[in-house]
């Protein structure tokens, strides 16, 4: 789509005290809110769905990080394909980042379970094979529409970032005398994911965010877990209100983590 | 190898760029131990001519010989050259050292990393011995103090110096320096100017391109003047200077000094 | 074949034209929610530029809450909650409950989670014009609004379009998250239209190349607008 | 004139609710609206609205009635309140053809059965099948479950009789399943029927419809509509 | 404001980056048609006290008079200063034509553009007339025919004769060069030495921050060096670059012959 990928790259602000004056304002008020949430709301049925909710969250980790690490796996050729590969490959792939993204998510999902799915069920070779048991249950189909979404977006950041890779720094290498294959693997890649890595760190948000989406073809997560509350409760807001900060909470721990890595190898506005 | 006293023979050096053709059939021969200062106009294509000799660049036509050994190369499709043997070049690549204009440090790497990164990972070293010398190299250009930093986070001086150390890590045959001095100020000019000096008396073979007249005549035994995309005029230091012959190459001077 | 393309006529028996309004709703959701987003988002990266504590550290507070959490959770909260404050307030000031149309509510829902990402890209890209362009305007005497006008503002568009296209693009499929409210969009007809012809695959595929449609044609858009923005900045060559 | 807007589920529910090629929503239950509307004189608009989010949408008067096939629970009326049931029609479990087995925990061990959120027949399976099969999958709309069941991924779903009944007579259902029987009843969770959702502090509406419900029973309008979607009495016992 | 004899009065400049004093109260008094030429080692704060005179950078003390005027200067509440007039500041930027270390042109325009930009925007200048000085000047750094080029598109040395030719534009009393010649090759560095020479003949005010001698010496008629912080010493070019004083200046010197 565009040529250039201005890295957008989050930058906190300045770090300050947290006990400015007005932040102890502000984190008053807030105390006031969450405890007028924790008094005038209904919490009673949370013991109930306690350790229903602690696998859901396990099932949603386990969603995002198995989805990000294969689609990472199939992001890095779809980018290098792209950027240098042979003309055919290089369409196909940006092809089939283009069809990704260029569709909803929702959409996809659907069109693998309850379109592919039911297709599978139509021939008895399937249905008697020993990938049935698999083929039948609805995992499978998250985990694929959320892992071709994964790579297809990354293939994108991963593009611009083998791109962006400063010439430079490639024909430095050329000239000592690296191989194409040393020279990926030492230079090229590194290099690379150096440069994506704050933008890596918002599409993986983005997956986590993207993992309830697999409630609707009943794979049990965390969202599942809570609407499965909403409607035992019939409760408008306590359970969504625990849903946000579950999810705000997984993505400050991620963000976090990512923080480390990048902190592991500065980087000034490359 | 043989150790012929022609460490670099080029002949017929042509490069063209779309329309604009940048060298018009350079020929040079460098000696073991000679130093030669490249010299010309901004855009005369003497960064073209040096990045021709370890093929960054691929030339329109001509030949390039390293101690001996002729880089073999065959016509490709659209009227220029590739070679033939792609790892006849990456081999002839690490005798072959080369600073660029605008330093090209692997960014995500400290400075010791990028000294050692060629000598383990192509050449083979141990990881020892190559971090052994990578430090010598590193006091040498006085940046052993910031062994550990990133080259980003360092001035454009430490940062060339920093590149020269990674050159000189795989022991070449021959160093070609691309203005190797451009970022410094008048101090550190003469810091580099003495590890040039040391490297001449090691005999090693450089092929210098400089803006700083002052400095090619201190280093080199042999000046060029490109123009024209060609040889225009070359010599000894003290003919070259002190007695240019063509026109240009005088106003050239004249315009120095 | 000669079924599927009934299935997708325009006019009864077909549901072509029930897809094609759930589309203009999408398209219309879309739209309006961006503008909503581009507003909230430039107010906001100015507030967290140059506004003072409090302003910055509530629109910390705003960003990093709707970037934190999933746009369908969101939509639930604030299409629950935001209309049920909307009529409290009504009711305070002694004025009839207003009906607020799923339309509105979609606008406003979309705008509020853009306005986030918004808020982030227009920042990001002030930041990143180079300091000295700002400074040689300081240096000749431009007051700090009109070299806001003449300097940031168009240097930063290079920098903020391949983002603002990016929110654009996921404006329009995030609008298949109002289904889970009931909103006729594009997703929610596709999938009533399925599950009443039991014809999913035709009806998936055929919503799937509308959005990839809608899509292409922005593609096309963005890019004239980038070659447009980007006049002046070196094209990023790809390494080989 | 007053105008109340009626919330039924946005996901079809045929044959009682489904939207139709031109947009329209049509099914027994839009007619019975349009009748009881008419009895109570009162201006009405189908308001469809996400089945998982229609009580909340009736608190929050996004909607001031439920008219969508929705159970009569004691849990329900801690929420909201009911008028009296218009309808009230049994359980019933279905599975593909040429497996043999009955609408009993017996029947079930073992299998994977379906059911959709949130309705009387997913307490119902809760309670009497969950320690039996060998998973209860819980869907948005039956009428996933029933894709579900045809593609072979779950080995029955239990669920009202029409509904299922409307699924077994279209192609893909004469295909692929048959009913296994209707469940044994629990008048506990299966008893009460289905009434009108109605927010608790709206006593009047709920008068006003209990009445009208009542005058089209009499009057025939309840059977005359009834006629021409079922061959049966769904107003139960 | 008055035409006094006096261009630019620095009186004590003091400037400190948090622990870093970089100035420790330089004084500078610079006469109508001076050319003052700031030499000193990288680092040694040249740029800064140049961008501390037309207040880009904040001093800590001091005062600075332009053509009379003085800059009105409050204490903020960290101990340093603020203008206390911020439309008396923006006037007398306008008087000033500051040539930037690295030209910070403005990349979405063309040259021409960035050279018309303040007189019509912020001098209010007919647009047509504008063109019509610009033009001139364009031809006179050699760029008339590059009006049209995106500053990205042009080299290093064209961009620095862009940028001259935008703070000619503004017809300044005094011109503050921040190394005008880092990007240029031997020859148009004598392109832009003309360029300066012929503004000094106009009488105007230059200081210029360089790291080129020979060039200092040909286009100054005041050298003034900066160490430490402090001028370490200042005379005109002979009394410098023949007979420096102190030990460092007589370092420098030696290093850079
Ligand atoms: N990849 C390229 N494509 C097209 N033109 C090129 C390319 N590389 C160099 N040129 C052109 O070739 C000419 C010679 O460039 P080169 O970099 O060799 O000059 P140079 O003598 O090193 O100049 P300088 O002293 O400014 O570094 C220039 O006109 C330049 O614009
Ligand atoms: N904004 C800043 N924040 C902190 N330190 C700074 C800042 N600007 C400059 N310095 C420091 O102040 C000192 C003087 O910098 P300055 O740019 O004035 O040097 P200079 O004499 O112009 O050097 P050069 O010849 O390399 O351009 C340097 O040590 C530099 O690191
Ligand atoms: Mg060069
Ligand atoms: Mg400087």
């Amino acid at each position: 789509m565009s040529e250039v990928q201005a890295p957008v790259t989050y930058v906190p602000p300045k770090a300050r005290s947290l006990f400015e004056p007005h932040r102890l304002v502000l984190m008053a008020v807030a105390a006031g809110l969450v405890f007028c949430m924790a008094w005038f709301m209904r919490w009673d049925w949370l013991p109930r769905y306690q350790e229903r909710l602690i696998y859901g969250v396990g099932q949603t980790l386990l969603m995002l990080f198995s989805t990000a690490i294969v689609g990472f796996l199939f992001a890095v050729p779809l980018g290098l394909a792209q950027v240098t590969g042979p003309r055919p490959l290089a369409w196909a792939a940006r092809g089939f980042c283009t069809l990704i993204r260029g569709t909803p998510l929702l959409l996809q999902l659907w069109l693998l379970y309850y379109g592919l799915g039911s297709l599978f069920a139509q021939y008895p070779e399937i249905r008697s094979s020993f990938l049935w048991p698999y083929l039948r249950q609805a995992w499978p189909y998250g985990f694929a529409a959320l892992m071709l979404s994964f790579a297809a977006y990354e293939g994108e950041v991963m593009r611009g970032a083998f791109a962006g890779v400063p010439k430079g720094e490639l024909e430095a290498a050329r000239a000592y005398g690296m191989g194409r294959f040393t020279l990926f693997r030492r230079i090229w890649l590194p290099r690379a994911v150096q440069r994506a890595l704050p933008t890596l760190t918002g599409e993986t948000v983005l997956q986590l965010k993207s993992t309830p989406l697999v409630a609707t073809v009943t794979v049990v997560d965390v969202y599942a877990i809570i609407s499965r509350v909403r409607q035992e409760t019939y409760l408008t807001y306590e359970p969504l209100l625990l849903l946000a900060l579950i999810y705000l909470c997984l993505t400050g721990m991620l963000v976090y983590a990512f923080k480390l890595l990048e902190n592991r190898i500065p980087n000034r506005g490359a | 190898m043989a150790d012929t006293a022609q460490a670099i023979e080029v002949k017929g050096l042509f490069k063209r760029f779309g329309p604009l053709e940048v060298l018009k059939g350079v020929s040079l021969t460098a000696n073991q131990g000679d130093v030669i200062a490249l010299i010309g106009g901004s855009g005369s294509g003497k960064s073209t001519f040096l990045r021709c000799i370890n093929l960054l660049e691929l030339p329109t036509a001509g030949q390039v010989t390293i101690h001996g050994e002729t880089i073999a190369m065959k016509k490709d499709g659209n009227g220029g050259l590739m070679p033939s043997n792609r790892r006849q070049v990456q081999r002839i690549r690490t005798k072959l050292g080369m600073v660029f204009q605008s330093f090209n440090l692997w960014q995500h790497m400290t400075v010791m990393q990028n000294v050692i990164e060629v000598p383990v990972h192509v050449l083979g070293q141990p990881r020892d011995q190559a971090i052994e010398v990578a430090e010598a190299l590193l006091r040498r250009v006085g940046l052993y103090e910031k062994r550990d930093a990133y080259p980003a986070f360092m001035s454009g001086g430490q940062q060339q110096r920093a590149a020269i150390a990674r050159a000189l890590a795989i022991q070449p045959l021959v160093m070609l320096f691309d203005e190797p001095t451009s970022a410094l100020d008048p101090e550190l000019v003469g810091e580099v100017l003495t590890v040039i000096g040391d490297l001449a008396r090691e005999k090693r073979t450089m092929i210098l391109v400089t803006h700083e007249m002052k400095f090619a005549r201190q280093v080199a035994n042999h000046v060029v003047f490109l123009h024209g995309g060609l040889i225009e005029e070359q010599g000894s230091p003290e003919a070259i200077f002190e007695d240019p012959q063509s026109e240009r190459l005088k106003k050239f001077i004249s315009s120095v000094h | 074949m000669d079924a599927t393309l009934t299935l997708l006529s325009f006019s009864p028996p077909g549901w072509g034209g029930v897809l094609l309004a759930g589309l203009l709703a999408s398209l219309q959701v879309a739209f309006g929610g961006y503008l909503l987003g581009l507003l909230i988002g430039t107010g906001g990266a100015a507030g967290k530029l140059w506004g003072g504590p409090i302003l910055r550290d509530l629109l910390e507070v705003y960003t990093t809450v709707v970037r934190g959490v999933p746009e369908l959770v969101l939509i639930l909260i604030l299409y629950y909650a935001g209309t049920d404050a909307v009529n409290q307030v009504m009711h305070l000031l002694g004025l009839p409950s207003v009906d607020i149309s799923g339309l509105a509510a979609g606008i406003f829902v979309i705008g509020v989670v853009q306005g986030a990402y918004a808020t982030e890209v227009l920042r990001g890209a002030i930041l990143a014009v180079p300091p000295g362009q700002i400074e040689a305007a300081r240096a000749y005497g431009m007051s700090p609004l009109m070299s806001l006008r003449r300097i940031t503002l168009p240097a930063m568009l290079p920098y903020a379009l391949p983002g603002l296209s990016n929110l654009w693009l996921i404006a329009t499929k995030d609008t298949a998250l109002l289904a889970v409210v009931g909103f006729a969009e594009l997703t929610l007809v596709t999938r009533q239209a399925a599950g009443t012809t039991k014809a999913y695959l035709t009806f998936f595929l055929a919503a799937g190349a509308l959005y990839l449609a809608v899509t292409l044609v922005s593609n096309v858009v963005i890019s004239m607008l980038e070659k447009r923005a980007r006049r002046g900045m070196v094209r990023s060559g790809g390494a080989a | 004139a007053q105008e109340l807007k009626i919330g039924v589920a946005a996901e079809p529910y045929p044959p009682f609710s489904s939207p139709d090629a031109s947009g329209k929503w049509v099914g027994w239950e839009i007619e019975f609206i349009d009748a009881l509307c008419g009895e109570a004189k009162v201006k009405c608009v189908v308001t469809p609205v996400a089945w998982d989010g229609i009580i909340p949408a009736l608190t929050t008067k996004k909607i001031d009635a439920i008219i969508g096939s929705m159970s009569i629970t004691p849990e329900r009326e801690k929420t909201i309140a009911f008028s009296d049931k218009y309808y009230n029609t049994p359980a019933a479990v279905i599975g593909p053809k040429g497996q043999k087995f009955d609408a009993t925990p017996e029947g079930l061990k073992g299998k994977i059965l379906g059911v959709q959120v949130s309705t009387v027949s997913a307490d119902y399976a809760k309670k009497y099948f969950a320690p039996v099969v060998s998973e209860i999958k819980e869907y948005q709309t039956q009428d996933e479950a029933n894709q579900d069941l045809a593609a072979g991924r779950i080995d029955a779903t239990q669920a009202d009789l029409i509904t299922l009944q409307a699924f077994l007579d279209s192609d893909q259902g004469k295909a692929c399943c048959e009913t296994k029987g209707n469940v044994k009843d629990d008048p506990e969770i299966l008893g009460a029927g289905i009434g009108i959702g109605l927010r608790q502090e709206d006593k009047a509406l709920k008068d006003k419809f209990n009445a009208a419900i009542k005058a089209v029973r009499a009057n025939g309008t309840y059977a005359a509509i009834s006629k021409k979607y079922f061959d049966f009495d769904i107003y139960g016992k």
